[in-house]
């Protein structure tokens, strides 16, 4: 099993990275699944995150399956 | 109308699509309206259409390319929906989102609202909009006349007029 | 779309027709766009269609004469949108009004406002629609199931949903 | 010359009067006006009245040429 993460838009080109699987040993939560995908990048302030495809903050849990995504604010319609 | 679509979804009382293709706000509505609504049993239509401007912000846009999370996207609108739907007595809701490249003059989002009475088609209808502005993962990357690109920050208030 | 008018205003920024046939607003948002907004100049387009129920207070209704006052809901039709036009920054707007012999599931209104943002549009389109309940000489007489007719007494607030 | 009355809706039914000129001798406003088409038949509470297309009050002044109407609240859209 593994953690499958996902960037969208800016985040995208900011981690030359749009998608991935990480192993879950290590991580606990959203802050930690940053780390591992990021290394030193910092996370821009405007940041959203989702845990399985629902708004989530970076403390929430997360582990084997999970999908966590990282992308800017919205801006549709 | 079929749609080349990135995901459709379909409830009693609402429908969203998200299509990668252009689309006609009046023909989707005027269809919608035919195989979804019983005619004399609402009497309020509350529509909203999004179409790509050729400028933002003092610039002249020349394409943009609309990304979007699958899946989620696809949750999201129905959650806002329902959510409406339990808000206001709807007779039905309808979302249709265009992802991938637009150009200028094409319609980007459609929302529509039905209700027997007009408050609740008019508030609804805005209230999807302004929810869909702030919470639906879709993203836009202008093209600007001279080719560069740019990511569009953020949404801008929907409630005040300038 | 040509329509058999008792009555039709057209300016640069706006237009309304009192009609005395069926239309289709659908169709008649499509023909107006195309011929009357700018594709790339507006980004926003909010629209009302208001449709006779078959059910109104409690009771079955099965048609409708819509009478008016030829010249006066013209000139005060026209004063509604030019005082939108002044207050919000307009494309276009257009006002659409059934009058005589209606019957369920068919359009009465048709209220649609384009701007290059959604604030404005929305405001507007409302505010049209809400000005014209109230000022315009409009006045509606119900057919009940038993062929006996009563007069709609007055309208209700739009801006308080139920 | 003359004034020109009309009544719409319910008021027309009320009054069993859709359109008649009326001389103008005798008429100072549009009250005068109710009492030489209405006789005796009260003004119904919410009646409003318009002069030349335009909205006004019983008190308004009218003469020869104008118009003036009587109808009950309006109920379109």
């Amino acid at each position: 099993m593994s953690i499958k993460v996902k960037c969208f838009a800016s985040m995208r080109e900011y981690l030359d990275l749009s998608e991935l699987e990480i192993e879950p040993g290590g991580v606990k939560n959203v802050a930690d699944v940053w780390l591992q995908v990021a290394g030193d990048k910092p996370m821009p302030d405007n940041t959203l995150c989702a845990v399985n495809q629902t708004q989530a903050d970076h403390s929430f849990i997360v582990g084997d399956g999970d999908e966590v995504a990282f992308f800017p604010p919205v801006t549709g319609g | 109308m079929e749609h080349e679509s990135a995901g459709q979804q379909s409830t009693s009382h609402g429908q969203i699509a998200i299509v990668t293709e252009a689309f006609d706000p009046w023909i989707e509505l005027s269809t919608y309206e035919k195989s979804h609504l019983t005619a004399g049993h609402y009497g309020a239509a509350a529509t909203f259409v999004g179409t790509m401007r050729d400028f933002n912000e003092g610039d002249n846009v020349s394409a943009m390319e609309l990304e979007h999370y699958p899946g989620m996207t696809d949750a999201q609108l129905q959650a806002i929906i329902d959510e409406a739907q339990a808000k206001w007595p709807l007779d039905s809701a309808l979302i249709i989102h265009r992802v991938g490249r637009i150009v200028p003059g094409e319609p980007i989002v459609l929302v529509a609202c039905w209700s027997a009475h007009r408050a609740a088609a008019f508030d609804a209808c805005r209230h999807l909009m302004e929810a869909l502005k702030s919470r639906a993962p879709f993203w836009k990357k202008e093209t600007l006349n001279d080719q560069s690109h740019r990511w569009v920050e953020k949404n801008t208030d929907g409630y005040s007029a300038p």
